[in-house]
């Protein structure tokens, strides 16, 4: 899939010693782990501790923390790959890369010496961002005019928090967390929510179940308990109630980034699919001389070049806002990718017959991973909505 | 005619039942099973459901009375497929298997078979049946068909036949008690006039079960492969003419199809009775889902999709009891196709309506999706089955 | 196509002979017809003419009225024919058909004498009915909380109507009219209409414009105007104010013809692309051949079969709702046979390649047609509003 | 490769100035020609809008600077290619052929055909191209290519060629001063090997042009047929090499379906922004429809479509002039496919967006339809440029 890739020699180098580390350290464990009846169980220490040693866990951030300051076109490069070897490896880096580059942009000098300066150098330092609750999901994405439930009260010198979140990626095994809360309780989440850094550990602040997932089980979703929480002022990111200009500058990336962890797994369902009609043969002859499949195959191919293209031209404006960014760029991305994936998810499905349901095959672990950007990072429906929302008419 | 578009009282009265047996039996194990099958496959299958179901009559209502069944048409068969489908799609399979392969014995066997096989089916409330052609090299090539013969190989010999080979993805097969077998008898011609069919009962010398299959879904039905080996098959138990087992399939069983689409449809009914609850009590934006316009047309779609697919189907189940009255052969290929495609997506849009909780395993969403895509292929993947409609068409 | 019909004698014997009438009085005229440029001379009286000979006009009608008290299920299968032949020439009789059998069931004894008796025995009589405006369309259907701009006041023995209707099929030629106007000008459409009986000609009641449509043109719409137009009491159909309990009872049967108008488009493109793929080689052998065209056609079949499955349930049920009728049933099988119908024209024309795009193929026109009931009766995105609005939860 | 990703000074300006000479030139004409062309097809044609083109350079833009053009790559050209769609699709059509032409004849003239051929192009204000392949037995053959031969031959005389045969469905081809056609001069080989590609000019001797096509829309160009009657063709007038003619194409030109995929990619932005004006003027259930949540998704879901395969097209113009980068083959046969495909369902959306009003000429509706239909078969039947992308694929 090399082909329409239009690379520097630096992100060929880039993509190709990930491509080394996708095929030796997480291919060989995926199925192993996903196989696990205990969510937990599914996620590899060993694997965020290999692609610290390639220098993939804090590439995004500048060299003063051990960064490479890739940009965001080569992280949507390095991010879609790992997601060709499993989806929840890249979500567990998609998320570490990206908050990690916010963490630098947001915080200030005190509290990046007291984060990202451990960040760098713990190997096992990963990150989460904690918005979604059980009653604001869409709330959240659309804007709608309603409170966080997890509420931070002002007191002398901080602040005490109360509530939960849940369904944050990492968030049972994150070092840091990017928190969002509601600290003035008559306004809504847009003009009265406070963004917090927070570190594991740090009292009154606990994880709750880790939550069993259809699949991208590699990476673990959990709640997060909040039970008078003391968070002193230092921890106050940019200006209190002012939240969502800290979320704004989140933006873009996410999208993006959930539209390559996708598309990776797009393109495995793609290879997987091609192999088998490669080599099955019915009437005589293997799949791929079969009219119908032949032009399924390359309508899979096509669908991931458009895809590709689209992710590539919003990460790479994402950089270069000045020459023609547009705001839909941070919303549809990955709508278009994970519709993408789902259609040549059934198609690889169908194309393997029975032998695709039966789990030795590897095809039902890519079904049940493709199924999750239906709704990661916004359900697609809401994504379109909200792209409405900016679009200039 | 006014058959495919009323509910009899009896027909009331038998869905009644239906619905009652599953929601007393299979709703409240059915989540567990298909967990437990995650580590064992065998331990997604629940004997206690099949012979819940032998009392009420549901194991052999397919066949004549006089045999101790209740003579069933398929149209109402197929309507029970459908609301056992609507609790768990494996137990589904497990008696639209057992019902259509029990009355195609009933049609198939001589006397003799009869009493030998179908008399003590009826008598075992665990017995389930299987019938056996799949083998890793041949799905699509049997389905179509193409010019190719099976692997399994029975040769004659004095007073029966030899047989060796395998087959596998059988479903019931490591629970089944009685089997219809298909095998290459004549090796020189291809299937359509080269296979026969055999009458075998579990645990004949030579015949054993090999892995059973570990599956994405539908785990409350199993699924194995079989094994034969120097395994002796007495002249007895060939079913009807040597050689010609595919051609009485057909004729014997128009109306497989219409129960695997019944069955598949019924998983569409789940999931778009799912949606409807969280819709009907998720609130985002200030009011519940079913409040905002695109998900509520989403819903009416999900439903036009089932009463499409619904009368498709009973046309199709009525039409293969009457076949005068205007059969086409595309019925017995293509109902299953229009159901299972209506099933993907209103499974995918119930996914999509349930946001992030939908892919959390307590939602129960996630088990629908497993088994949602188990008749993408089973029964004949799609595509495979278009082709094979194509080849029934009178063109 | 009539394999999986299942029909009585009867209906055998009617749908053949309107067969023939299709074969002989249709099908010749229809690509004359359809080329001209004046959407006027489109329509043809010798079509209605020929329909009447035959008893077509008139079919739905009790005996006493000339007709053949033909039930909703043996209408539905005469109206596909006629779709087969002609969607256009479809819609006039559709039209004609269930708006006659709604005056027998609506009007009182006078009103019938007025205007049945006439039809019966006017060859070139056929019928509107007038709910659409330009600013009501979904609204009308979705029963939004608005009026209907043409208002009628009332006055001495009667009411003076002004205002305009448009889009209304039949309605430059129409010799009766079920007209619905404001007469609550404080209410709604819902609360405040009534239902007029009006005749051709009638004094203050003229008609406008003639639409120039994509298709479907061998049927005539166009705008009707009132101006100071007085109504007599006796053309009040059913109680004043009542006009929405006039039109429930007209319902079902407009949206499962409507079904069945766009489905004979869909079986007329199934069969053109069938012929064409059996007699054009490519690749050194017929289309049909060709797997991928193959599975395509078998797929068109199956659209078909599944809706005309659909909507024979639904006439069926309509007539005997006490057997488990649904009232979505008179909302979406319009909506599934025009999807479908669409996809099937749209496959057609890819079939042809570029012959299809050249109107001596004759494709183009179907695709013209097909692309008519997206809105027809209702435009599907506000039918499965409807629908949901009637669904039992 | 920042130039696919960014709109340079020099592309803006072109762009701007292309913008005004559709709202001047084109946008004023095309419904008139439009419903011209129903009683008579060449009436849909424009000769002012040709001239107006070439007064601001766009008409030869291809040709490099010292030939009197822009020398504009690939990616600007399909830039324009677009924006002319999106006044008409016509128009696109007329200049992405007769721009794509006119930069192949540079490629692949030789001095002498130059002089001959490409000065007088520049020199005539109304001068457009055609490139003629297309037989009525022969349209996906080619290309896919099947291992059948053209029906036009020419055949070898002393001092050129005899040509017989006829062509169709050849845009401009009954307008077009110049044409290069290929014809079949070694009957023994496929068309991959046996066909010549010759420069012939309008009112060469036994060259003519036959019927012009009545098309359901597409219709400010013409497309006719060409027929060859003992037509001679001098050895001057051949292409490159004898018979490798389809080769030399494929090397000249692979940013054609680039080409054709930003004409209907045009024809989907205008109907993008007829839905987006109706759907905000538009009042139903008391709110303009694009305050309807169900109608507000689809427009977004319409920018994406177009987003992506915008993105999509661009890369392969860009790498169509950079091969180096990373050209693949299938980027030669696919643009096209994703736009059409967007293109249509854009399309049939904004119908149903209107209601009522789009079905009525006066919407302009109806003529979008009728355009948008025309590529889901110009340039390749989707289905036939799937396979042939297949083919290219390195398995």
């Amino acid at each position: 899939m090399d082909e329409i890739f239009i690379q520097t020699e630096e992100q060929r180098a880039i993509v190709d010693s990930v491509r080394r580390f996708v095929d030796e350290e997480v291919t060989p464990r995926a199925a192993e782990l996903d196989a696990q009846t205990d969510p937990e169980d599914s996620f590899s220490w060993e694997i965020v501790e290999a692609a610290d040693r390639i220098g993939l866990r804090t590439m995004t951030l500048s060299e003063e923390f051990g960064g490479l300051d890739t940009d965001m076109l080569t992280t949507a490069m390095v991010i879609e790959e790992l997601g060709r070897g499993d989806l929840g490896t890249s979500v567990v880096f998609a998320q570490t890369l990206k908050i990690a580059k916010f963490m630098e942009r947001v915080l200030n000098d005190d509290q990046k010496a007291r984060s990202l300066a451990l960040f760098r150098d713990d190997p096992r330092a990963i990150l989460s961002i904690c918005s979604t609750e059980p009653e604001n999901g869409s709330n959240g994405i659309l804007l709608y005019p309603t409170p966080y439930n997890t509420k931070a009260v002002k007191t002398d010198g901080g602040w005490i928090a109360n509530g939960m979140k849940h369904f944050i990626s990492n968030s049972n095994r994150s070092r840091f967390f990017m928190v969002f809360m509601q600290t003035d309780p008559d306004k809504t989440l847009v003009d009265g929510a406070t963004c917090f850094l927070l570190e594991r550990g740090h009292p009154g602040f606990t994880v709750g179940r880790v939550h069993d997932k259809l699949g991208e089980r590699l990476a673990n979703n959990s709640e997060l308990f909040f039970t008078d929480c003391f968070i002193p002022d230092e921890n106050v990111v940019g200006e209190p109630h002012q939240g969502q200009a800290v979320k704004r500058v989140f933006g873009p990336s996410s999208n993006i980034y959930a539209g390559a962890s996708i598309l990776g797994v797009a393109v495995a369902c793609y290879e997987k699919a091609l192999e088998w009609a490669q080599t099955r043969i019915q009437g005589g002859k293997p799949l791929i001389e079969h009219d119908g499949i032949r032009g399924q195959v390359a309508e899979m191919k096509m669908l991931i070049d458009a895809s590709r293209s689209y992710i590539h031209r919003a990460a790479w404006l994402a950089d270069h806002q000045d020459q023609g960014w547009d705001p839909t760029y941070g919303s549809l991305p990955k709508v278009m990718a994970s519709q993408a994936a789902w259609q040549i998810a059934t198609w690889c499905l169908e194309i393997h017959g029975g032998h695709g349901y039966m789990k030795e095959a590897g095809v039902e672990k890519l079904v049940r991973d493709a199924a999750a950007f239906l709704h990661s990072d916004g359900v697609n429906r809401t994504l379109l909505l909200r792209a409405a929302n900016v679009m200039a008419w | 005619m006014e058959e495919i578009f009323i509910q009899t009282e009896e027909q009331r009265a038998i869905l009644e039942s239906v619905r009652r047996f599953v929601e007393d039996e299979v709703t409240p194990r059915a989540a567990e099973l298909d967990a437990a099958a995650d580590q064992d496959p065998t331990a997604g299958y629940s004997t206690e459901i099949v012979e819940a179901a032998d009392r009420l009559g549901l194991r052999t209502m397919t066949l004549s009375e006089e045999l101790g069944g209740m003579g069933v048409d398929s149209l109402t068969t197929a309507m029970v497929v459908e609301e056992l489908g609507r609790g768990d799609l494996g137990i589904s399979v497990v008696f639209a298997q057992t019902l259509k392969i029990a009355a195609i014995m009933e049609k198939a066997y001589n006397e003799d078979q009869k009493q030998r096989f179908l008399v003590p089916f009826v008598e075992d409330p665990q017995a389930v049946l299987s019938i056996c052609i799949t083998e890793p090299e041949n799905a699509s090539n049997y389905i179509i068909p193409y010019e190719t013969s099976l692997n399994t190989r029975a040769v004659k010999t004095d007073g029966g036949w030899i047989a060796n080979g395998m087959k596998h993805f059988i479903s019931n097969s490591n629970q089944s008690r009685f089997f219809l077998v298909f095998m290459q008898t004549d090796p020189s011609k291809p299937m359509t006039d080269g296979v026969s069919c055999f009458a075998l009962e579990r645990g004949h010398p030579g015949f054993t079960v090999g892995r059973v299959h570990e599956k994405m879904g539908e785990k409350l039905a199993n699924n194995s492969e079989l094994f034969f080996e120097d395994c002796f098959i007495p002249d007895e138990n060939l079913v009807g003419e040597a050689h010609v087992g595919f051609k009485t399939l057909g004729e014997f069983f128009p109306s497989s199809n219409s129960y695997a689409a019944a069955s598949i449809l019924g998983v569409a009914v789940a999931c778009y009775e799912k949606a409807l609850d969280w819709a009907q009590t998720r609130i985002q934006g200030g009011k519940p889902l079913i409040e905002h316009d695109g998900i509520r047309a989403q819903l009416a779609e999900m439903k036009m999709l089932i009463d499409a697919s619904r009368s498709y189907i009973h046309r199709a189940a009525w039409l293969a009891d009457h076949q005068e009255e205007g059969w086409d052969l595309t019925l017995g290929a293509l109902p299953k196709v229009m159901a299972s495609q209506a099933a993907w997506k209103i499974a995918t849009w119930t996914l999509e309506i349930h946001g992030g909780h939908g892919y959390m395993k307590e939602s129960g969403v996630p088990k629908l999706i497993r088994d949602a895509a188990a008749f993408l292929h089973s029964d004949g993947v799609n595509r495979t089955l278009l082709l094979r409609a194509a080849n029934f068409m009178n063109w």
